[in-house]
């Protein structure tokens, strides 16, 4: 990777994590309202996985989207003015935390029924294939998704159908409070592709590089065979569920164990390896992500809220 | 004009919508090979291949999400639902999804999907395989939801649906397949969302839709010999609703009944009525009365189901109560 | 007597049922180690442990499957719907499967199950997070559906779903968990299907139930400095619907306003004017008018989303104009 | 086994057989309405699994329950009556050809919607569990069941909880029309055990001595381990999916050759190897098989038809 590629993908995890650190500032502050779910500690999945990506190629998630719109190309400013519900936002203020999307970038959102965009990737990947594009669909969950029916119906019909989508679970351990071995009948959710004799995968989440590999390897291999594959992306949530979990599932010791394995830190490290890449430069960009952050708060302040004419605007096309 | 069967009717506006834009296709259980299971499709396997008439596994939510997730990248999917029944193994989709999609993300998508589905009871499939919930799902801003009466209406009514950029569920009536009735010459459309007057009258107004207008205009029929003649307003569409020619009718006749075929509490004759108090509260000169089915799951033997299901003898009762 | 809030006595419900029968038992996501997403249950899962409050993955059709399952073979399972919006992710168990398997077996099974589920907007979680379908599931025979709307009633009501041999949809509001009201001491049991005069008056009748009472009372203090007495009829239960109360107290007002949360077209406002028009049709002075939420998905935004919601000043506005 | 147990299991198959093909003529009389399927074919499977359960142990399939109630011990009179929507019937006429139940033979239906009884197999369980009784559950599914999320969610459940099912999928090749090959990403059903680390099995589902076999093992082990078993019969049923199926989707020469390979046939041929049972016993079981089906039309068409009271009643307990 060229060290262009390798700054932007550090710039952008930085970024993601500052977002979202003011993010839970303003929530709370009382500026952003219903269900925010951080990204904060899993930044190296969706960094990895979709600077694998040509951007011909889908991406599709769940709630927990900051990261994923972010590293899909919408900007701070975009994200943070949907998360005030402001009209500059992604959706118009009217999609919140969890519903950011841009057709633009290809990134079909953020959608919060856990699962319920797995049908709806699969369906992404069916209209690439008959619209004969070998466009990727990148469709990512969590560990908690893979319990309910959409995740069987879906990946079963990606493979009878041969369509091309990457399902990337991100194993955070837990989907809200219940722990993956409390939910799941397999602890390493790649384990459900062999039901469907489906290729798949395992990663260290927390590694962006070899997410980065991982995701690229899969990939070649979805857009050459026209065959799904399932990648497990171990990782871990440093944040609560979403605002105000009280955390009584898990101990202080655990998160501390994981977050000593900060995503950030160790890319940081991994770059300073390399010869060409300087702490200086790197501090240059934890500067910028800062400023871009502190820009994007301005930006969102400063927006205005949507009028009342889009109460009733978009409920159909035809009105 | 030819006169054909509602079957047919179906079945020539996917033909010809098919036909016409290559961005149309169908899925759904059994629409492929077995030609559906109402053989609506027949003969579509063949000509439109696999790709274009494809057939699913039974996942009723991955139908439907593909069909949408199809959709939003330019496809006009048609997704079948083998009876409306099985919407409730993929509600999500029909209510939470497709009608929510394109408000939720500010306008930015468009899911010009059609969901054509058979309900209805009459055939002793017992209660889980019976059910006319269509006020279930008008319920729901963002779809719209159309149930045609006549082989007409239906035909111009889908291919409508099929260009529309919003979701439709399309709901047939099992029993009304044979149903035949004039159908025009060549290309027509029938816009979604108007209301129609099926049959004239003076006396009374008759609310109804689908398979309740083939009970009304029977049971006019009958009123006719007794010197009462019923006007037949065809809802068509129940969302968008429009009153427009229900209200037309009832400050003529003061009268009204509604006919349906859904249970009775919380269906479309309660919404309708309400409307008509509140936009002609002056002009009703009597009770507003429903015609409904009875309020049990539908039982399989044929005699219970037939007396849970509203009857011509019913809406004659209903009418010449209303005119009492 | 005791002033407490919504969410202790349900609590308290759940816990005074659960000491007292072995059978009953809870399951739902996070209901156990997490004590519930709204802290219903919280301190449960240590007193009665892991099998009695049972933390189960996200499946709802799971969820909701088994409990039909266990209650079947003579268990009295509580089954918590995080949220009314997975409804739609189990559909399929909420309005054919726990409503029908007694009458399709012709007597033979009993399903003593208490689906607990919050709903409502007002928390800007986004259309498909916020919304109150309850006239959805009104609408099928074999279930009962209760929305309370105090503590007392919340509390009473619950322990006799938990007690009734049939299917109970139990539905709470997420933004009424810290309503506080006066709860009687010790024991006790209100009935399934009576609806109550919350506050008497006689202007108007306001017909509403849960979120919509509390707006109601509010709006009914407004109007009472205006000198405008509105008496307030909560129906608590959504079916069997009881019409009782709100026909006496509508026979000696004539004029009535519907109050309710969820959609107005096909929602529960329609069917109870419906009525009120089938069997007091005579007394009926004004147009019966419904306050209700304006027909969009819930937008995120906080001002669009109030804006969508029904308020006190709707409901004030709407009694004016009843009166006029 | 001892002769009367595999007498008994003739007697059954044959029963069924009639009793099916009886229930055809009626069908085509226009006495029996609604949809029908027919079991005719599959009799080997639920004959040989149900003898292998105790009467304890619980029995639900899908609406091709003709057979499993027979097996079940419900008489062939309450069979036809119900067929005939008659108050005589296990449902009092009020289900039909797909309900068919009886609480104290302990078989819990008959269910129409595919896929939705296994959730409600898995609460059966879990009821046991609960109250700290040992005994299995039989659910019995289509091939077709066992791709939407239904299965999905029911067979992590088992697994996760430890219920005691043995989850039976008989593989009749095909859902209506479609061959397991164009619904099911994997052709042996067994394998989607796989993804749950469930075990599993595949038997002879046209052999009721080897499903008898492989039924008492795993119920066995279904019992003392407590944990969950997929047992995939390979069987086909001899005519359409259900009455008036164009049957488009296979071959007159595919039926004909697994028709070569009858249920019944391949039983009568084995217990003629025992020397303890003669031809004429065989016979002699036949007549009483076709007596007791020309019985059961009887006592189902002189039966009465539920009254009009029953409409109303038995949608609650409390009314
Ligand atoms: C169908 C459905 N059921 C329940 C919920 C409530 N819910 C929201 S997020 C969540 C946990 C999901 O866990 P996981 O898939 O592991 O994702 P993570 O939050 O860990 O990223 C739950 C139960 C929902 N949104 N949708
Ligand atoms: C949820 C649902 N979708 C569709 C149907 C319609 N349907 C009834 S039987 C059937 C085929 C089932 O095939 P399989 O599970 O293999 O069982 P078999 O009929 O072969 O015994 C279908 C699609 C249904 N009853 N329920
Ligand atoms: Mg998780
Ligand atoms: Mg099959």
């Amino acid at each position: 990777m060229n060290k262009d590629k390798l700054l932007q993908m550090y710039y952008e995890m930085v970024l993601i994590r500052r977002v979202e650190e003011r993010g839970a500032e303003l929530y709370q502050a009382g500026k952003i309202g219903g269900f925010m779910h951080l990204y904060i500690g899993q930044e190296a999945v969706s960094t990895g996985l979709i600077a694998a990506r040509e951007p011909r190629d889908r991406v599709i998630t769940a709630y927990r989207d900051h990261g994923v719109a972010i590293n899909c190309g919408i900007s701070a400013n975009e994200v943070m003015a949907e998360l005030l519900g402001k009209v500059t936002g992604t959706s118009k203020g009217k999609g919140g935390s969890m519903h950011m999307a841009s057709v633009e970038k290809n990134m079909w959102g953020g959608h919060a029924i856990v699962g319920g965009h797995l049908p709806i990737a699969a369906g992404l990947a069916l209209g690439d294939q008959y619209q004969g594009n070998d466009n990727v669909t990148i469709c990512m969950f969590g560990d908690g998704a893979t319990n309910i029916g959409y995740f069987h119906e879906a990946l079963n019909v990606s493979m009878l159908w041969n369509l091309r989508v990457l399902w990337v679970c991100e194993n955070n351990q837990y989907g809200m409070g219940t722990a993956v071995e409390r939910a799941s009948a397999v602890s390493e959710i790649r384990q459900k592709a062999e039901g469907y004799g489906m290729k798949n995968g395992r990663v260290d989440g927390m590694d962006v590089l070899a997410v980065y590999e991982a995701a690229k390897e899969s990939m070649d291999y979805v857009r050459r065979e026209s065959k799904p594959y399932l990648l497990e992306a171990v990782t871990y949530r440093f944040r609560g569920h979403s605002m105000g979990d009280p955390e009584r599932y898990r101990t202080q010791d655990e998160v501390k164990k994981w977050q000593d394995n900060d995503p950030i830190g160790i890319f940081r490290a991994a770059l300073l390896k390399k010869k060409n890449i300087s702490a200086a430069e790197l501090d240059e960009i934890e500067a910028r992500a800062e400023a871009d952050t502190q820009k994007a708060v301005e930006f969102a302040e400063a927006s205005p809220e949507p009028g009342m004419e889009e109460l009733f605007r978009d409920v159909y096309v035809e009105d | 004009m030819a006169r054909i069967t509602m079957r047919e009717a179906i079945s020539q506006a996917l033909w010809e919508e098919m036909e016409r834009d290559p961005a149309v296709f169908i899925l759904g259980e059994e629409v492929g090979v077995w030609g559906g299971t109402y053989a609506v499709t027949k003969g579509f396997y063949d000509h439109f291949g696999p790709e274009r008439v494809k057939d699913t596994p039974i996942a009723e939510n991955a139908i439907l999400g593909a069909a949408i997730g199809a959709a939003l990248v330019g496809l006009r999917p048609i997704a079948e639902l083998m009876t409306i029944n099985f919407a409730f193994s993929a509600m999500d989709y029909v209510v939470n999804q497709a009608p929510k999609l394109r408000y939720m993300f500010g306008g930015q998508f468009k899911v010009p999907l059609v969901i054509r589905a058979v309900g209805g009871g009459g055939r002793q499939l017992g209660a889980t395989h019976s059910q006319t919930p269509d006020a279930v799902f008008a319920h729901f801003p963002g779809l719209k939801v159309v149930s045609p009466g006549t082989p007409e209406d239906a035909k111009g009514l889908l291919k409508t649906a099929i260009r529309s950029d919003d979701p439709v569920l399309f709901l047939e009536h099992a029993t009304m397949y044979q149903v035949r009735g004039e159908v025009p010459e060549g290309e027509y459309l029938i816009p979604i969302g108007q209301s129609k007057v099926q049959r004239p009258g003076r006396d009374v107004t008759i609310v109804t839709y689908a398979k309740g207008l083939e009970l009304s205009l029977k049971a006019a029929d009958e009123l006719a010999k007794e010197g009462i003649e019923a006007e037949i307003v065809d809802l068509r569409t129940l969302r968008p609703l429009d009153m427009g020619p229900v209200l037309e009718s009832f400050k003529k006749t003061n009268r009204a009944v509604i006919v349906e075929e859904g249970w009775r509490s919380y269906g479309v004759g309660a919404e309708v009525a309400a409307r008509i108090y509140e936009e002609a509260f002056d002009y009703a000169d009597a009770p507003i009365l429903r015609v409904a089915q009875k309020e049990v799951p539908l039982p399989y033997n044929r005699t219970l189901e037939q007396a849970a299901l509203p009857q011509v003898p019913d809406i004659t009762a209903a009418v010449k109560e209303a005119l009492k």
